[in-house]
């Protein structure tokens, strides 16, 4: 390497052995959490209960399949537009879910806010909301198919329960972030509550509710999908359901994937677009 | 002449034990320009508060208009309200609505909770908002989004939302502190017209000294929560000012002595 | 797709709801023959409700939110005892034409290749599954898990090392079995058997005219050997010619067309029962299917539905 | 003056409204999907709920059951995450702005994480049933592509942000290219990433659920399990203690999160 | 007196088809300290970039060291680029990592990838870097956070992570832009001294011509991308500030007649 250091004003002596690390209580946290994932992974994979499952050939016939799916698509089952109806169904439970989660998660979300309520109330909302965002949308879809029918209705109050939970946190945080300024000054010209909301909170908080909206639509069409698949909703999610785990027609399923894909890809790039366009 | 303000006993005792008002009396006339000053923490935003009840004073009567509103909630709070303009030092626009959205807000007072929240307003009401951006100099910047206005733009904006709002007093907290001189100036002299031209009365709290000086009728002394000075601006003294602020007062470069009156601008 | 007014609509269309068997796309022509019975004798529109799961069929019939369904005989007494309204309307016969032989049959299989082992005596016995991947229907059907798992239990629990097996073993892997797996179907549960996923299977005989034919014995009896037909649909399109050996046989009662009674006004409950039990419905070949041909039920001699009582399904309550 | 500005305005607002509420009609006629039905499911719902869904003191013999795939589950979450979280890295540093190797690597690493992100994770399920049948390595590879795709996407954009200046620094020190990312790519996002693995974990945690209902592991299974057997003590059980592990991961996640500051 | 650093005919043309070089030519020798002044745009980054080559110039040679380093890649481009310091206007330190880590991180180029990787670091450099850091008033903040320090200490790290190369050049990016004047002044001090006490040649870009004018040995006038102007600061006329800044000079409220040498701190 090099000589010693060239620079050598008058220096006090400096420790014999300088650590260049400190421990600092968030690289200690960061490390702690760090090992500890990397042990539970470990862990987890001596204790999965994989049945004498043959890993690699298991692993190499999925790749198989993987291409079967993306490279040989057909149709039998259905056709081109059926899958096209089945997929505007699910959109059609993702916008409805959505729409219906906004409206409801809005007024929700008032209560939330802790600078438009109180805390006490806010509190309370915010404890129920985690709670049924604890509950996978999964199960709220299946409690509702046996409680309160079959189908859509099941589905799309199932499915809103989830998004009303997720959206009615995302819009009291955007509502707590308002500067308090711009609530104080409505309430000294005399406006009230509702006017407050709608003359100040609401324009204040525009672009974000947009902005998490379109995201949980994104994220509704995924459920959308998964619902048809898990809880018999239907829609496209259904059709790949009984196209890969009742007929086990693969080649089936890679075209309903590119279905799928095309529509998350298609709501990917509105999104961005629409959130980009807001932000002005 | 009338005394529209009078504030008896009154004291604010912050949730957390924080005294910030401790026994304030005064009284302000129609019309006048009175100024507050003090240093930071006196209790000035407090005081201010306290008169429009966006924080209930803990004691002490508040006389509005020869009547008693430390009572007052609900529908004839929001009533009084409207008699009481606001103006703040951040603006306090709603920056995504447009400059005459935001003066219409100082409406609302006046509107059915449907009406207001809809933003429905009359052809009057726009007509007057009109009017009064005019008169402040905002006409070509009538439909720009607030979020393009300069700061001192926007101060003006904060004017007109009070002044649409037909109120007996203006309440001004430090409402050039965010400003840089020149736009400080404009500002205070739109203050000082309305005033003077539409016979509203200011009180303004304000952190330098030497502005206050120039632009009050009357000035009053804040100081750990009481009043420590009230008085015509020529009465200030020196001992005053160190009354007020403390020990520290050399570090305001304060030059009382030398001040002189500016000429407000009669628009 | 209908649209607003809840109320009034709801009386003018009667749903049947239907169990994932029934729910294949190959038996869509089945059950619209069977709509159109109903149809036809109350003049209302009748809607399907496929389902990919047997007890949302059930707490739809128990719930009202369907007014018919065709149901297993399991499913039936459980949608019963909860809803005493839910009642059985009709059941399909034997080939006698009578309630007597209203019967299927549950089996337990092997694939053929690996049935010597599971042979004692040169007879086939459910001894040796006993860790073994198994597969049933669903934890809801009659005959592909209530009746194999009380068979098998009655089977092991003469030995003292399983006297004490509970249903519950039977459901989840590392108990008795290796692995459980539920093919959600009757054709599931087979396939899960003839793609090596399982190496025992629970389904019902019924599969056979449509997916399945005899290679060796007689059918519903032990020992038998059956194989996929060539002409097989999903999911046993790539399965073709796979054979199979049962090694037990159970009679199951059939499951009925069960209503609910609170939702159905008298007048067409009536007309129903009597549209399904008439001559012409026995002789509809889309709703009994003749050999060869593909139907929810196949003719066989003199089959039609009958009336059915809630008593005569005593026989399943007595199972547990 | 000023009518038309309003007018425009409240034109646009009617105009997005009325598209909303014929979106809304549009999407209940395709779906069936009835408004008074469904407002009319929620009490039915609750009476429902409170009538038959709760655990009994029998459900409770259960309770190591529906533990021990809980425990499973979370098994399958964590590792799935934090696998994905080490291929996510990876590609990352492939793809993003500021450490790209080369163009077409950094472009098919981002296709490749689109992919895998866009594909819901149910269906990847059904794909791999098939070859991994009923087991947990089914439901872990499912959630680790998902996982995937959306870390890929969120480590990108969290390096994109630690901005360019330690990294020119850094060469222009005369740093290679690996020294760089471990001195100063992973120190400056080394708690976000993190922050997004914690998040990872949660998501998967609930997808979990639904992966184990269609593949047959994990606490999913044993849901659906009781479900279909109409135990629904036993079923209102599972989700008792899915709730409380959610609810403890998303405490301790958060904890976590503050204290990486 | 040595040349060490020469450039010929370099020209740089962006990807986009901007010119930000053309045929510049000039040499520095060791020791010299010579500030790059020029209006935003002028190419001054460019110019000082394409000497380590974190720009690869389009045409031209640079010679550094009496080496032709215009071809150099891979190993030998990380080993002259060792030689080289840098210091930016941003500090681009790692922040989350403490003053010394990010010091030895100018040891990165003389270790093998992995020990570079897993920041392992000799006792020898960590004195060196403590040594530096205490020569720099850093002592105390050695393990605290870069994010938790000011402005002119973060520069004063970036300084130290150059100097810790044991560089023969330091290139400095407008290094005193984002800070007030007094920290300003402390890092120009800070290069002047290293400059004079340990013979490194200093190439700085700087914005404000009179702080260009106290401390540099030699001006380099760049403008649109040419060197318009390459002599003693007391050679400036005005008149080669307006060639430089264009003419709007006068905005720049530049007042080149009335500057004192600033004395250098000695340390
Ligand atoms: N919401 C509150 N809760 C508790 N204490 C408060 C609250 N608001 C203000 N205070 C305290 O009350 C005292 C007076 O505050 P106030 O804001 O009225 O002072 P001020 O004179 O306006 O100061 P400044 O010039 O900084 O605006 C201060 O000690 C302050 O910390
Ligand atoms: N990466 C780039 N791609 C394209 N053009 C660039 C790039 N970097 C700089 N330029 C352009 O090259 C010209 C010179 O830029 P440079 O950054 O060298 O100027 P500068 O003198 O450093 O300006 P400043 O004082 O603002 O830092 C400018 O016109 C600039 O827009
Ligand atoms: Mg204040
Ligand atoms: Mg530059």
């Amino acid at each position: 390497m090099k000589e010693p250091p060239r620079i050598s004003p008058a220096m006090t002596s400096a420790p014999a052995m300088i650590k260049t690390k400190k421990l600092t209580k968030s690289n200690i946290v960061i490390r702690t959490t760090m090992t500890v994932l990397a042990l539970l992974t470990i862990y987890g994979f001596f204790t999965f209960n994989n049945q004498n499952l043959k890993f690699w050939p298991s692993l190499m016939a999925t790749f198989a399949n993987f291409k079967t799916v993306f490279i040989q698509p057909h149709f039998n089952h259905f056709t081109f537009s059926q899958a096209v109806e089945g997929v505007t169904v699910t959109l059609a439970l993702g916008l409805l879910t959505t729409i219906v989660g906004a409206v409801v998660a809005f007024f929700l979300s008032l209560l939330a806010a802790e600078n438009l309520t109180n805390k006490t109330t806010s509190n309370i909302v915010k404890t129920i909301v985690a709670i049924i965002r604890a509950v996978p949308t999964v199960l709220w879809v299946l409690i509702f198919a046996i409680a309160a029918g079959l189908g859509s209705v099941a589905a799309v109050i199932g499915m809103s329960f989830h998004s009303i939970s997720y959206l009615t946190k995302a819009y009291s945080e955007s509502f707590e972030e308002i500067d308090e300024g711009a609530i104080e000054a409505l309430k000294a010209t005399g406006a009230g509550w509702w006017q407050i909301v709608f003359q100040s909170i609401v324009p204040n908080a525009l672009t974000s509710l947009i902005s998490w909206t379109f995201m949980r639509f994104e994220v509704n069409f995924g459920v959308a999908v998964a619902m048809g698949a898990a809880a018999g909703a239907g829609g496209i999610g259904y059709e790949m359901f009984m196209a890969g785990a009742f007929y086990f027609d693969i080649r089936e399923m890679g075209t309903i994937t590119y279905f799928i894909l095309a529509i998350a890809i298609v709501l990917e790039i509105l999104s961005t677009q629409i959130k980009a366009r807001i932000r002005i | 002449m009338t005394t529209l303000l009078e504030m008896k006993h009154v004291s604010k005792k912050y949730g957390n034990g924080t005294v910030a008002l401790s026994d304030v009396n005064f009284s302000v006339n129609e019309g006048e320009f009175v100024s507050v000053i003090g240093p930071s923490g006196a209790g000035k935003s407090t005081l201010l508060r306290c008169i429009n009840k966006m924080i209930q004073a803990t004691d002490g009567e508040v006389i509005f208009d020869s009547v008693n509103i430390s009572g007052f909630k609900g529908r004839s709070l929001r009533k009084l309200r409207t008699k009481i303009g606001m103006i703040f030092q951040n603006y306090n626009l709603v920056e995504r609505l447009s400059v005459i959205e935001n003066v219409l807000h100082g409406r609302l007072g006046y509107k059915s909770m449907l009406s207001g929240s809809l933003g429905l307003f009359t052809n009057d009401e726009k007509q007057q908002a009109y009017h009064l951006l005019e008169m402040l100099g905002l006409k070509e910047q009538i439909y720009q989004r607030c979020d393009q206005l300069s700061g001192g733009q926007k101060q003006r904006v904060g004017i007109a939302r009070a002044l649409i709002q037909n109120p007996k007093l203006m309440l001004c907290d430090e409402p050039i502190a965010s400003l840089d001189p020149s736009s400080a100036k404009t500002i205070m002299d739109h203050l000082k017209n309305i005033s003077d031209s539409l016979k509203i009365t200011v009180l303004i709290n304000l952190h330098q000294v030497d502005i206050a000086m120039n632009y009050a009728d009357r000035i009053i002394g804040v100081s750990k929560g009481q009043i420590v000075f009230n008085g015509a601006p020529s009465q200030l003294t020196s001992g005053d000012i160190k009354t007020i602020y403390g020990s520290d007062a050399s570090n305001l470069m304060i030059n009382i002595e030398n001040h002189d009156r500016v000429k407000v601008a009669e628009k | 797709g209908d649209g607003k007014s809840g109320g009034d609509k709801k009386k003018e269309t009667i749903t049947v709801v239907w169990y994932p068997n029934e729910s294949a796309d190959d038996l869509k022509d089945s059950r619209a023959a069977i709509d159109d019975v109903i149809a036809k004798a109350t003049g209302k529109k009748v809607v399907d409700k496929l389902t990919t799961d047997y007890n949302i069929a059930i707490e739809a019939l128990v719930s009202g939110n369907a007014q018919l369904g065709l149901m297993g005989g399991e499913g039936y007494t459980e949608a019963h005892t909860k809803n005493a309204d839910v009642v059985p309307l009709v059941v399909n016969s034997g080939a006698s034409g009578t309630l007597k032989d209203a019967l299927y049959h549950s089996w337990i299989s092997v694939r053929k290749a690996d049935a010597s082992k599971y042979m004692k005596d040169g007879k086939p016995t459910i001894d040796n599954i006993v860790g073994k991947k198994m597969s049933f229907v669903s934890p809801s059907s009659t005959s592909g898990f209530a009746i194999p798992t009380s068979r098998i239990i009655a089977h092991f629990s003469e030995q003292d090392k399983y006297k004490d097996l509970k249903v519950e073993d039977m459901q989840q892997g590392g108990k008795f079995f290796s692995q459980v797996l539920f093919g959600q179907s009757h054709q599931g549960s087979a396939a899960n058997l003839l793609m090596g996923k399982a190496d025992v299977a629970a389904f019902m005989d019924l599969l056979t005219p449509n997916y399945f034919e005899l290679v060796s014995g007689k059918l519903n009896e032990e020992a038998s050997v059956l194989k996929v037909r060539n002409d097989a649909g999903d999911p046993f399109t790539s399965l073709k010619g796979k054979e199979f050996t049962v090694l037990s046989v159970t009679p199951v009662l059939n499951g009925p067309i069960a209503m609910n009674s609170k939702s159905l006004s008298k007048e067409d409950q009536k007309k129903i029962q009597d549209a399904l039990t008439s001559d012409e419905t026995a002789n509809n070949s889309k709703v009994f299917a003749p050999e060869g041909s593909k139907g929810i039920f196949s003719k066989d001699g003199k089959s039609r539905f009958v009336k059915v009582e809630d008593s005569w399904y005593d026989a399943i309550r007595d199972l547990h | 003056m000023s009518q038309t500005y309003f007018l425009t305005k409240r034109l646009r607002s009617l105009v997005v409204l009325g598209v909303i509420v014929l979106v809304c009609f549009g999407s209940s006629v395709l779906t069936q999907f009835n408004l008074s039905q469904g407002i009319a499911a929620i009490p039915k719902a609750i009476v429902w709920g409170f009538s038959n869904f709760y655990p009994t003191a029998d459900s409770l013999a259960y309770l190591s059951d529906i533990w021990a795939k809980m425990q499973e589950t979370l098994l399958v979450s964590i590792a799935a995450a934090v696998v994905a979280a080490i291929f996510a890295f990876i590609f990352a540093i492939l793809g993003s702005r500021i450490t790209k190797v080369s163009n077409f690597l950094a472009v098919l690493s981002r296709a490749f994480a689109n992919l895998s992100r866009n594909i819901d994770v149910s269906v990847w399920s059904i794909v791999l049933l098939l070859t991994f049948g009923q087991t947990s390595l089914t439901g872990f590879f499912a959630l680790f592509i998902a996982s995937f795709g959306f870390l890929t996407r969120a480590f990108m954009e969290t390096i994109d942000e630690s901005g360019t200046d330690p990294v020119e620094a850094l060469k222009s020190a005369g740093a290679g290219y690996v020294p760089t990312i471990f001195q100063a790519v992973v120190p400056s996002s080394i708690s976000q990433i993190m922050s997004w693995i914690l998040f990872m974990i949660e998501t998967n945690i609930r997808a979990a659920t639904l992966v184990g209902i269609l593949t047959g592991s994990g606490i999913g299974y044993i849901f659906d399990l009781y479900y279909k057997r109409m135990d629904y003590h036993a079923a209102s059980l599972v989700v008792v203690v899915i709730v409380i592990s959610i609810l403890l991961i998303e405490q301790l996640s958060n904890y976590v999160r503050r204290a990486m500051l």
